[in-house]
């Protein structure tokens, strides 16, 4: 099972990336007038998982809740992709 | 001669470059805007290290959009000896000027110590005359991990472009001397013709007496050799 | 209009008193602006109530001193026209809370501080006090905090050269980061934070202005709560790409004629810089707070008012050469807008679409905030150290002991922390971090040299606060004078617990006299700092930890002398004679002893003596390296000297100045240096017309370090193991 | 209108952040066998492209060749969402 975890920053939040973005992109002659920048992480979940999105939505959210997203800053969003199983 | 320096807003190793030039060389040399068109007639010009546009995205991928990119182009395009150090390393491979990419250190953190590089392959402006030496010299990155695909790889060890690599002080290759993950332990390379050269180690911080260390300016004496030889473009 | 509620005012830090005297001084309620405006102003953090009438005792005045306490800076005098401006200041509470960012904007707050004056700045050094490496959090925070501080510093391209990191469980729920930065200027160029003349322009560049760290400023003057994770959305985040084109151009507009003032915005953003840089003249000024360029839409003059967001500065011009101003700070790509005017009215005014919503006296903000005489007591006297419960090693073989605290991350080689900061951009760094006693860096355009040294011992002003205090004076000079650098001036970043508790205040009021006898002493008078109070979580607070961050000068930074033993066949001295303690000591807290006992005696005359004999050997060119004595005792201080490339062992006998050998190897007290010479006569003969003792330990030799005592061995090992444990003791107890 | 452009390592490319992720997610006890770290960027177009779906994913396809995948070692995905159209 494979699933994929995006998080991002909270609004309100600075985006200094996003922000250097978006006047590199308006200087190449393109009208972005906001760009927020995020992180996607895609999960090759392991095979007590398997078959089953829920459990498998439920490990991803744990693991940006401890790993991987910053509480203080950032919230994430969780996807299931069915896709080629973890086999085992 | 007459160095000059390209100064993108967050360049931070300009100013380093300009002193070595001009306080230790005793040579001539001026910072050029990122934004103008005009390099004022060089005969080296040096893009150095920093954080050109902050380089939250990747190092160097705005940068090579600045107008003064052209210039830089054009004049390497004849044949003009154009070194880039560090973070001037990354902005010419987002340029094209030099082939592959520099990523993340292995280790995904910033190193700033001193380091052996070993000099190679075929003669450049920087190197000539230096072939088999081994020089020691600082290097301060997040991203000087060189990467390229299997062919540009093969290309560039058969051609002689690598012209710096790792290795531990007495002049061996191994896994420890390798201080980012860089493929085949590339600390720098040059393009076909070898006058461009880009390396991610700093000559300009270990060229002078006072900084314990002068391996770095055996390279911008080579450069000064290089252009007395070829004459100004 | 109605009072606001107790809670609005709980809210805001302000006591039921303070805001009688609020409704006093404006003769009506206050808006719901006004209110914000005097909540970040009457913090402890921007007003210093609790610690003003204790700061005047510190002396602020010397030869050198060319701006003292109260502008944005401390600046001396370095000679030929050049001066040094530097200050410390402490990111604590944010940086607990975010570690990376918390500390990079810490960063990128001292820095501006140091710009705003006119200074190119030269270096940065972090002073970090951290919990327990076992406690749970620790680690996070240590790569965090380490991460932040070199993504900033390596961005903006000023080296960071030096630091100090200490653990200890009193800091498990309350980290210290405190950063200090330095900067060169010309003696004709220094900016001061002034609203002067009526009529100039200000101007507001940098970042735009969003929600950020909204309450930073009160946030540093609460304790921890169990609520304190609410506070999370505030956290403020740095871009240091941006502070790089604000140096630039705050650095070209000050190359040209048209500044009256300048100051950066930090805590409490747009409020405390205007208000500041009015009091400080003695005008007024009103902002047009609908033009601030903001960030996020829906934006309040409250927000706005208290917003701390980063990389801005507010600037007054002088009129008439705003279009120079603009296009100047316009080709860096910053905002720049002109968002108000000095006034002589003596007023605070803020409008909003043209209605006044802010009307304050700039006095009633500053000058007279409240100053408090909190109530102070000393604690119990702490029991007497048992020494009989050390486990003292059977066969007299300290070998162990020795590489066990060599292993300490106290103690342990702090490469895996200046390895991540960029230390020798602008190639001015002369001894790199782990190379010296201080950090120095060339004085440019000169052949001169600032050596730089941070600390101070929490666990030592834990028993002694006057005591501890001064020592972390004596330290800092001692280890600069090490170098070849007269000590100078010092900062402070004075860090403790709650002023409410009169213990903590009566530590606190000590710690000022410590630093003031120190500083007279050693003739360095304090020309900036910072007070961190509230640090603790639940009532219980970190020890004192008023930081010293000492700035000394050299006429030849060339000849700038590092701690390592560079070769054999030198003859190795101990100058200074102390009576080394355990109480305190690190040796002490690695075997589980309770932190009781009498701090270390402090004698600053012969502190004095010991610097003035340094100098003097610097000058004669006696000495090869130089390291002192701090913590870990003599033991671990020589085995650090033999960790230098030449990796060179030593064969020594100790001296016999206390009973134990655990004394004598491990004992802490600041006034003792080693040095290695190739001409110990030429030593002994200076030292002795100074009137330093000098005692001679032996000579560098082979691959082994060995220490015997009264002829008895009592340490033998090789340099080689003894390094491993070093090199790796920090790493091992992070990652 | 609005756009997300998803930028990835090229399979093949071995992801070191990815590998240390995976490595950390394991310590705390998770079973993760690959770990796979890309970019979002969300980007609020301009009027031009208001309304015109195809024409705003060509100019998100344009912004990623030019500036924000480095096509050496990544490949990346660009999804037009409707939302909150760019106004005008
Ligand atoms: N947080 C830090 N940042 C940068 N350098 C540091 C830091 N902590 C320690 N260092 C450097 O590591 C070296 C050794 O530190 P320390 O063990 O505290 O030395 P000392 O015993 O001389 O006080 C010094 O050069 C110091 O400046
Ligand atoms: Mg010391």
């Amino acid at each position: 099972m494979k699933g994929r975890i995006t998080v991002q920053l909270k609004a309100g939040v600075l985006d200094v990336e996003g922000t250097a973005i978006a006047r590199a992109l308006g200087s190449l002659g393109f009208t972005a007038s906001e760009v927020r920048v995020g992180r996607v992480f895609e999960v090759e979940l392991g095979p007590e998982v398997a078959n089953d999105p829920a459990g498998a939505a439920l490990v991803l959210t744990d693991m940006a809740r401890k790993l991987l997203a910053n509480p203080v800053m950032e919230r994430f969003e969780v996807e299931v992709l069915d896709g080629a199983s973890g086999a085992a | 001669m007459r160095f000059a320096v390209i100064s993108f807003p967050g360049s931070n190793c300009d100013d380093d470059c300009v002193r070595v030039v001009r306080e230790v060389l005793g040579h001539d040399a001026y910072k050029v805007r990122h934004d103008v068109h005009d390099l004022d007639r060089p005969d080296v010009v040096l893009v150095p290290g920093g954080f050109s546009f902050g380089d939250y995205l990747r190092c160097g991928a705005i940068a090579r959009f600045s107008p003064v990119m052209t210039d830089v182009a054009a004049f390497a395009g004849r044949g003009g000896p154009v070194v880039g150090i560090c973070n001037g390393f990354q902005i010419l491979t987002e340029a094209g000027l030099l082939p592959g990419a520099l990523r993340r250190n292995v280790c995904l953190s910033f190193i700033c110590e001193d380091r052996h590089v070993a000099v190679e392959g075929r003669s450049t402006p920087l190197t000539r005359g230096l072939s088999g030496e081994v020089l020691r010299i600082p290097i301060a990155h997040n991203e000087g991990n060189y990467c390229a695909d299997e062919e540009t790889l093969a290309r560039l060890e058969g051609d002689g472009r690598v012209v710096f690599r790792y290795v531990a002080p007495d002049g061996r290759r191994s896994p420890e001397a390798n201080p980012n993950g860089a493929a085949n332990d590339i600390a720098g390379i040059c393009n076909e013709r070898g006058n461009v050269v880009g390396l991610m180690p700093h000559p300009e911080r270990c060229a002078e007496p006072l900084l314990g260390n002068t391996d770095g300016r055996r390279l911008f004496d080579a450069l000064l050799a290089a252009g007395a030889d070829g004459g100004s473009r | 209009m109605t009072a606001w509620s107790a809670e609005v005012l709980k809210r805001h830090g302000l006591t039921g008193e303070e805001y009688a005297r609020i409704e006093a001084t404006l003769g009506r309620a206050p808006s719901w602006p006004e209110l914000g405006v005097f909540s970040v102003l009457w913090s402890e953090h921007c007003s210093y109530k609790s610690s003003r009438v204790h700061l005047r005792r510190l002396p602020t005045r010397g030869p050198l001193v060319i701006q003292g306490p109260g502008e944005n800076a401390g600046v001396i005098d370095a000679g030929g026209g050049h001066t040094v401006i530097f200050k410390m200041e402490s990111h604590n509470h944010p940086s607990f809370i975010e570690p990376k960012q918390g500390a990079a904007t810490g960063v990128g707050g001292i820095l501006r501080d140091v710009f705003t004056m006119g200074a190119r700045p030269i270096a940065l050094l972090d002073a970090l006090r951290f919990g327990d490496p076992a406690h749970p959090r620790t680690p996070h925070l240590v790569k965090g905090v380490v991460h932040g501080i070199g993504s900033y510093g390596n961005c903006v391209g000023v080296p960071t050269v030096g630091g100090d990191v200490v653990f200890d469980p009193c800091y498990d729920g309350n980290i210290l980061v405190n950063a200090m930065a330095v900067g060169v200027a010309r003696a004709d160029r220094i900016f001061l934070g002034r609203a002067e003349g009526v009529g100039n322009p200000v101007f507001y560049v940098g970042s735009k202005t969003g929600r950020d760290g909204i309450h930073g400023a009160t946030m540093a003057s609460e304790e921890f709560g169990a609520q304190s994770e609410e506070k999370r959305p505030n956290v403020q985040v740095g871009d240091p790409f941006v502070e790089k084109l604000l140096i630039e151009a705050c650095l070209e507009v000050m190359s040209e004629d048209l500044l009256v003032g300048i100051q950066d915005m930090g805590a409490a953003g747009l409020t405390s810089s205007s208000a500041e840089m009015a009091a400080r003249s003695g005008s007024g000024i009103v902002l047009h707070l609908d033009r601030v360029p903001m960030r996020e839409s829906g934006m309040t003059p409250y927000e706005l008012l208290l917003s701390e967001s980063q990389e801005r500065m507010l600037m007054v011009c002088a009129r008439g050469r705003e279009a120079r101003l603009i296009e100047l700070v316009s080709r860096w790509g910053l905002d720049v807008c002109e968002i108000g005017v000095v006034t002589d009215s003596g007023r605070f005014v803020g409008t909003w679409h043209g209605q006044t919503v802010v009307d304050i006296p700039v006095s009633a903000l500053v000058d007279d905030a409240p100053k408090y005489e909190r109530p102070m007591a000393p604690p119990p006297p702490s029991p007497p150290l048992d020494l009989d419960a050390f486990p003292q090693a059977a066969d007299g073989d300290f070998t162990p002991a020795l590489s066990d605290l060599l292993a300490r991350p106290s103690l342990a080689s702090k490469r895996w922390v200046y390895r991540q900061y960029d230390h020798m951009v602008r190639t001015g760094t002369v001894l790199r971090p782990g190379e010296g006693d201080a950090a120095v860096v060339r004085l440019p355009e000169t052949p001169r040299g600032v050596a730089i040294s941070v600390g101070c011992n929490g666990r030592m002003c834990a028993l002694s606060p006057r005591r501890g205090a001064a020592m972390a004076v004596a330290e800092a000079a001692v280890n600069v004078a090490c170098v070849g650098a007269r000590p100078a001036a010092i900062t402070d970043c004075l860090n403790f617990a709650s002023p409410e508790r009169p213990a903590v205040m009566w530590s606190f009021s000590e710690a000022i006299d410590g630093l003031a006898l120190a500083c007279e002493a050693l003739d360095t008078p304090v020309v900036s700092g910072n007070v961190s109070f509230y640090n603790e979580t639940e009532g219980r607070g970190i020890h004192p930890t008023p930081m010293v961050g000492l700035v000394g000068l050299m006429p030849e930074a060339a000849r700038a002398v590092g701690s390592a033993f560079p070769d054999a066949g030198l003859d190795v001295l101990l100058l200074g004679r102390v009576r080394p303690g355990l109480a305190g000591s690190e040796y002490a807290a690695g075997v589980g002893a309770p932190l009781c006992g009498d701090a270390p005696d402090l004698d600053l005359t012969a502190v004095r003596s010991l610097v003035e004999a340094l100098l003097a050997l610097h000058a004669s060119d006696l000495i090869v390296s130089a390291h002192d004595v701090a913590e870990g005792g003599l033991a671990v201080a020589l085995a650090e000297c033999t960790f230098g490339d030449a990796a060179v062992g030593l064969v020594a006998a100790a001296p016999e100045h206390a009973e134990r050998a655990d004394e004598v190897l491990f004992g802490e007290g600041t006034g003792r240096v080693i040095v290695s010479t190739r001409d110990p006569a030429g030593v002994e003969r200076i030292c002795s017309q100074a009137g330093v003792p000098v005692w001679p330990l032996g000579r560098t030799a082979g691959q082994r370090l060995q220490i015997t005592l009264a002829g008895r061995p009592v340490i033998d090992a090789t340099v080689a193991e003894l390094r491993a444990r070093w090199a790796t003791g920090f790493a091992g107890a992070v990652e």
